[in-house]
């Protein structure tokens, strides 16, 4: 197991930055471009969450992703804050599954995040205490996705067209 | 930022965003689009997504905001041919359905009176 | 100033990834993909170093990159380990500048790394002491390549071709 | 990995590298280039690097490891179309010259005898 770590302080002008360095750590396990989008969702989601939510209005506090990848099996992600707690969001006891999650009303503007990360991730479970509040991830990725080397030598003999 | 004529007939407007739709500038996007749908003759702002990149719920609810707020005033947001990545977005926020999309070129001349 | 903060064991297997994420996050403030290379090169090099040369032969222990952006002007890279100190390698007093290092003999294999470092930061100084031994990298970034906003809109009106 | 037919007068071998050249597989790849110059009959190798998306200083040191030893066989080590990144590494790296350097398809065919 592979593990990483990354810290910064919860603001809307990190949070892009911030989440594209995780997902660029990730991408780097992985076949295609195209497999990075759900792990970078996900992370954006829980990443997005602690700075609307976990801090008082105008003010700030750390964000902290710790990154643990299982080659050729999957990836846990956990992201912790030292906010207000997920008490307006208690998960259920087994942690978060899609169908368990109220429906979002049509024409909401938010609430959309958790079912996002419920939808994509394979289980979704959730911390409170002094050593923060952690939502932890854990997705799944099939053995084939996984870049098996970034090396090939492919060889052809020189010839005249 | 380009100059806009509305033509004639057309109270059609096309707006194309490119970079990133997320937390980061959901605010900005959303004043945005209501400085267009505030202007004079506007009746639906396509807004294309074709080179939006990432998309994350917080940017999925500026736009419905925006279209909450248009159709309040009998007007439209349509979105025109967003990326794969982000209709799968949608899709797992269940936002399917709520905006009218134009996938191609035809659809969006589909809108032109004739 | 925004300040991110990225760890993993140094270990030739979390090297690339790791590296490519601190790349990732420079890249989200940059105007063009291509302005990310001799970013990606320095902390490459100081990584390597760490992975190569500062735990005992056969062990490991921790990297750690701090990463200090200050948009519109430039960004500083620090990357600490708590191995055996670059006591093999004192940096001259005022840091580390292209020309006072040695030239590399034409056909060595190894002994590039600080000079490619040296070559494309604006200022490298280094710190050896209980904190671990750090490389700090400076370089300055000239105001156009800094990304302005990830957000244009442009107009046009729709009209039959 | 394709399998390689050298064909009559021709002793030169092309070997295509994609990825990375780094620190992570600078073994890997010196291994393999020297399993590449122990083939009967082959005078030199020709390493395409132009799906190389990354190389560091481990990954040179390791072609200059590659090339020495070929040259001490009386072999050669040629490099072919590195990208812009690859030939500014090599420049900071004080490795311009070392290597001989291959731009295009008209330089690789300048090898084979008429
Ligand atoms: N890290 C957190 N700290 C405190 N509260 C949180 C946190 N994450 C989520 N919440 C709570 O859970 C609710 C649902 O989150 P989510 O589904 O992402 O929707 P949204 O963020 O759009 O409201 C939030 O409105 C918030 O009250
Ligand atoms: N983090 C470090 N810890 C201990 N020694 C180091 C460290 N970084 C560099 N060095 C020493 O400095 C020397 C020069 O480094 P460098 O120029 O990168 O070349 P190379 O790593 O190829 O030898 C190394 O050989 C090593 O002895």
């Amino acid at each position: 197991m592979h593990s990483y770590e990354f810290t910064t302080t919860a603001q809307r002008e990190t949070y892009r930055p911030f989440v594209r360095g995780v997902a660029a750590t990730m991408a780097a396990y992985l076949a295609s471009p195209t497999l990075v989008h759900p792990l970078e969702l996900v992370t954006a989601e829980a990443c997005a969450n602690v700075v609307r939510h976990a801090y008082p209005e105008g003010q700030t506090g750390p964000l902290r992703v710790r990154l643990r990848v299982t080659p050729r099996v999957g990836v846990e992600i956990s992201v912790t804050d030292w906010g207000r707690g997920c008490a307006a969001c208690p998960l259920p006891p087994g942690g978060l599954a899609g169908p368990e999650l109220p429906d979002v009303p049509e024409g909401a503007t938010s609430g959309r995040g958790l079912r996002i990360i419920a939808c994509l991730c394979d289980a979704v479970t959730g911390e409170t205490g002094p050593d923060g509040n952690t939502l932890h991830l854990q997705l799944a990725i099939p053995e084939e996705q996984w870049r098996t080397s970034n090396l090939t030598i492919t060889e052809t003999s020189l010839s005249r067209r | 930022m380009a100059h806009l004529e509305l033509d004639d007939h057309g109270n059609i407007l096309v707006a194309a965003l490119t970079g990133e739709l997320t937390l980061a500038n959901a605010t900005e996007v959303r004043t945005e689009l209501e400085r267009l749908f505030g202007r004079k003759g506007v009746s639906d702002v396509v807004l294309d997504l074709g080179a939006v990149s990432f998309m994350d719920s917080s940017g999925l609810g500026t736009l419905v905001a925006a279209s909450t707020k248009a159709r309040s005033m009998g007007r439209r947001l349509l979105l025109y041919r967003p990326t794969p990545e982000a209709v799968h977005t949608m899709e797992t926020a269940q936002l399917t359905g709520f905006f009218p999309i134009l996938d191609d070129e035809e659809d969006l001349l589909a809108l032109l009176p004739d």
